[in-house]
């Protein structure tokens, strides 16, 4: 089974094992991970985790299985109903906001990553 | 000071004529003309109609943004309070330009834009999130009616009172949601529910959740090899450049393309419009998506009559359920015309 | 088991030498508090203590946590139990409670998570906690670099102590009211009320990391299986709130205890339904927990023979997706729902309200739309840091004005789309 | 949309995922390969491809030939 973080904070995607990084917004990661949900793949984490509006949410990050084959229908829908969520706001860029508070928002983004990182082992050790 | 409202009519309303002078352009007179009159009545001299906007419907249909942008110069001057359209009961056009004005003028002047439709009027569906649109019957009879709810709306949201619920203050949901103080906490009020669910009593849900109906199958084709078989797709595919400008999701039209002569879809002649998904593979090959190649086959062969020599294609992305209803019934009325025997609908 | 709430009821605070309760008076000793706070290494020397009273001209912000004064005068165990104290079982004796008086942490945590309570004007409609007296504590940390889990569990234990040593100082007044609860046991309760449905309440917590966890008797709660709770037990403060996000929707720790849902079913307890207990569930961020939960918690339903169930879901968004799974699960099961949540329909209330839906859904109170946005005039007294409105949920770059007003969503005030139910806000469809 | 073409003629939804054919209210259904690709396999050749794409239209008429009472999942 092959686990994979997607994401577009760069710290984190540092952090892991087995990743793939998107230069872009969180809108760009989900609807990356929904073309793979379309061809196969599973999502294991939440695509909304985090109890933060979408406009205050420049981050996004998305542990999946990456496989081909049936679409995964809960992974499906959950990530159609997460870029429907997306697309119906604004967004904040990653790079049009201050350090400080970029630096807060990837760092929160981090941690609501990390048990669920841990659990499927992708967490680099020599970084713990 | 009473308040200042702009009343917008078309050609006919206006008195210039019918659909021979649909192309009417736009033009701003002072005061009252045609229904603003019984309007001025119903606002018993709470608020007055400085100016009335006479547009054709054939015009406006053809140069929305152009007349749009003209009509709100031509208003600027007169600093409305509030905007009034029609009403446009079940016309289509007048009711599309009704509802198009209405957005352009909230969006513009951020003032009330009040309108009346019948609700199987197109611009309902379209332009009921941006406008309080009253409910009036399907013809002008219906002007006696239509009118004082729509002077009272208007004075409502003039005077800044709150606004009720739809079926209480006559207008067509908007789908918009609202906050207000109910009387008990939200807490009470949802073991209230809870308790007229359980005991089977009747009670109204204070957020509705999606739900489906459904319709009875049509019988099998009988006779396949002299059938007319059409595809319809929900997949976006379209003739290369997406010359309807078909939306990649919440999709406000669908398409109709020839097929005569067609024998293979490729790279070269046609893509998708949809933004659902990753377009790659439909823009390599569209027959992935609508197998026009294999359905060409089986004419030839003779295991189907024949493909039909038009397709239809929509984005099903975000697109609204009023929406698709409206797609469905338009198309396969037309295929109804031309005599067609059964659908192949894809999706993606 | 029998709780009885003993309640002084307070209707104004005042600093003075000695903490303790008179005529309505709650008065409180800013030096002891402060020591007792000062305590915790991880809080830096620019500790405060300061007191907000209904009406006043006063904006805190911003908010952590808000906690009513309670303090066990008998019974087993002690208020907050596995958090403040010992991990034993509470919910049985007399518990005294500072009734109409609150503590609140303030103070810079991760800076987007915390709210706004403005003791009056239009702000003060929308947040329970303009109605109650407050002692305001603002908390700084001690290293400015320290660990966030560190400074959270920091705040969120100076609260605990806070409220725990007012009630604690006010033991000898003499309670102004005496509300007795029984709850009996589940072989009992399912013999009482023959004729009346057996219901339950499914109580979801918010536990998704960091800023974002509940505790039961100290426990994290995205570590446990769903579990039955006495409401007896809640309001001993056997839920204590670790989540800073989003202001409008986190159930205060104050809140849990007034627990509105729990109130509301043991009122109607006997009449209308028999009220058999509390189900405990989580709302994790893995699909696989989020799974397990919904299927064990309406599982245990289910083998409680329950007839129904209110669910109140803590949180939007992902949570959405536990509270439906709770919905079509507990319905597949025979278990009717009513369901209390918050809604994200934007600023113009025209987006789809909830991230996820099911047909059985079909009874569901919602506390409002957390996106409607409302401008706060000035106030003549901040406590706290204003400026942090440009940063905080629901606020954005240019919600302070100069003149101090400031324009943000309904998410930033504590409180406001409470979805234990703790407000009369609720939303409609025009 | 489905739904308002089978109120005058017979239509067989040929989709990837069934559930939500079912949701929306289709009759008959046939399940194809991928969202991005419901009549297609890029990893094949293309004549495997195109023989994969007739297979599946094929059941799709099958499909409109077979009598149903109510919502019919045709795979094969």
């Amino acid at each position: 089974m092959l686990f994979k973080l997607v994401t577009n904070n760069m710290n984190l995607y540092n952090a892991v094992k087995c990743g793939e990084f998107v230069d872009g917004s969180s809108l760009d990661v989900l609807v990356h991970v929904r073309g793979l949900v379309h061809l196969g793949s599973k999502i294991l984490t939440h695509p909304l985790c985090g109890n933060l509006r979408p406009n205050h949410q420049p981050f996004r990050s998305v542990i999946i299985e990456e496989k081909k084959g049936f679409v995964d229908l809960d992974s499906l829908s959950l990530i159609e109903d997460a870029v429907r969520v997306y697309q119906s706001c604004a967004l904040i860029m990653p790079d049009a906001i201050d350090e400080a508070t970029r630096g807060d928002y990837a760092y929160i983004d981090a941690e609501l990553m990390k048990e669920s990182l841990e659990q499927y082992r992708l967490l680099r050790r020599d970084l713990l | 000071m009473s308040f200042k409202v702009i009343h917008y009519i078309n050609q006919f309303y206006a008195g210039i004529g019918g659909e021979e002078k649909a192309d009417y352009q736009p033009e701003i007179r002072e005061g009252v003309v045609g229904p603003g009159m019984a309007l001025k009545g119903a606002f018993k001299g709470e608020a007055e109609i400085v100016a009335t906007v006479i547009c054709g419907d054939s015009y406006f249909a053809s140069n929305m943004d152009e007349a749009s942008a003209k009509i709100l110069d031509m208003m600027r001057e007169y600093k409305p309070d509030a905007f009034i359209a029609g009403p446009a009961f079940n016309a289509g056009r007048y009711g599309t330009a009704c509802g198009a004005m209405c957005a352009a003028v909230a969006k513009e002047f951020n003032i009330p834009v009040i309108s009346g439709m019948y609700p199987e009027n197109p611009g309902v569906e379209m332009y009921k999130k941006f406008a309080w649109i009253v409910e009036t019957p399907d013809n002008a009879v219906g002007m006696r009616k239509a009118v004082p709810a729509m002077a009272k709306l208007a004075l409502k949201l003039l005077k800044g009172e709150p606004v009720g619920k739809p079926e209480a203050e006559g207008y067509i949901e908007r789908g918009v949601r609202k906050n207000m103080f109910y009387d008990k906490l939200a807490a009470e009020r949802c073991v209230d529910m809870f308790v007229s669910k359980l005991k089977g009593e009747s009670f109204e849900t204070e957020y509705k959740m999606p739900v489906f109906d459904r319709v009875e199958p049509q019988p099998a084709v009988k006779d396949m090899a002299h059938a007319t078989i059409a595809l319809v797709t929900s997949g976006g595919i379209c003739p290369k450049g997406n010359p309807d400008h078909i939306e990649a999701s919440s999709a406000s039209k669908f398409g109709e393309y020839d097929l005569t002569g067609v024998m293979d879809l490729t790279s070269e002649t046609h893509c998708t419009a949809h933004g659902g998904y990753d377009a790659t593979y439909a823009d390599q090959d569209a027959d992935r998506v609508l197998p026009v190649d294999v359905l060409r086959d089986l004419e030839r062969e003779g295991v189907i009559g024949k493909l039909h020599n038009k397709f239809y294609a929509t984005v099903g992305n975000g697109t609204s359920v009023a929406n698709a209803k409206k797609f469905g019934a338009e198309i396969v009325s037309r295929l109804v015309a031309d005599g067609v025997t059964a659908v192949i609908l894809t999706s993606t | 088991m029998k709780l009885e709430l003993h309640r002084l009821n307070v209707k104004s605070l005042k600093f003075a030498d000695k903490t303790g309760f008179a005529d309505g008076v709650l008065s409180v000793n800013k030096a002891e508090l402060l020591s007792l706070i000062a305590e915790d290494e991880l809080l830096g020397k620019n500790l405060d203590v300061d007191l907000a009273m209904p009406g006043e001209s006063i904006r805190v912000m911003p908010v952590k946590d808000v906690i009513e004064p309670r303090w066990k005068l008998e019974g087993s165990g002690q208020i907050f139990p596995g958090m403040l104290s010992d991990v034993e079982t509470v919910g049985e004796g007399k518990t005294l409670v500072l009734t109409g008086a609150a503590v609140l942490t303030a103070g810079k945590l991760v800076r987007f998570q915390e709210g706004i309570i403005d003791m009056s004007g239009p702000g003060a409609d929308y947040t329970p906690y303009s109605k109650t007296c407050n002692v305001v504590l603002v908390l700084e940390p001690s290293d400015p670099n320290m660990d966030k889990h560190d400074y959270e569990k920091a705040c969120r234990m100076a609260g605990l102590k806070a409220a725990a040593y007012l009630a604690k100082s006010c033991a000898e007044a003499k309670p102004d009211s005496i509300e007795v609860y029984e709850q009996a046991n589940i072989r009992e309760g399912m013999n009482s009320f023959p004729e009346l449905p057996k219901v339950g309440y499914l109580y979801m917590l918010q536990t998704q990391g960091l800023l974002h966890d509940t505790y039961l008797y100290g426990v994290d709660v995205k570590k446990i299986l769903p579990t039955f709770l006495s409401p007896l037990e809640v309001m001993d403060g056997a839920i204590v709130s670790g989540n800073c996000v989003s202001a409008c929707d986190k159930n205060s720790t104050y809140s849990h205890l007034n627990n509105p849902v729990i109130a509301d079913m043991l009122k109607r307890h006997g009449k209308d339904f028999n009220f058999i207990g509390c189900i405990v569930t989580n709302e994790n961020v893995t699909l696989a927990d989020k799974r397990r939960s919904s299927s064990y918690a309406t599982k245990l339903a289910g083998m409680l023979g329950l007839d129904g169930l209110v669910i109140t879901e803590e949180g939007f968004g992902n949570p959405d997706a536990d509270l439906i799974m709770n919905c079509w699960k507990a319905e597949r099961l025979g278990i009717k729902t009513a369901l209390l949540t918050d809604e994200y329909a934007g600023q113009d209330g025209a987006s789809q309200s909830l991230a996820d839906s099911c047909p059985e859904g079909d009874a569901c109170v919602t506390a409002g739309n957390a996106n409607e946005v409302i401008t706060l005039p000035p106030m003549e007294k901040v406590i706290g840091y204003a400026h942090e409105a440009n940063v905080i949920a629901g606020g954005w770059n240019g919600s302070l004005a100069e003149d101090g007003s400031i324009t943000v969503e309904l998410q930033a005030i504590t409180g406001a789309t409470s979805e234990l139910g703790y407000t009369k806000l609720g939303a409609y469809t025009i | 949309m489905v739904k308002e073409i089978e109120r005058k003629l017979p239509v067989v939804h040929m989709c990837t995922i069934v559930p939500i054919s079912q949701t929306v209210g289709a009759n008959r259904i046939v399940p194809t390969v991928a969202i991005p690709h419901p009549f297609g396999d890029p990893s094949r050749t293309p004549e495997e491809e195109k023989a994969l794409r007739r297979k599946l239209v094929e059941r799709g008429l099958k499909a409109l030939q077979t009598e149903v009472t109510g919502q019919t999942v045709f795979t094969e």
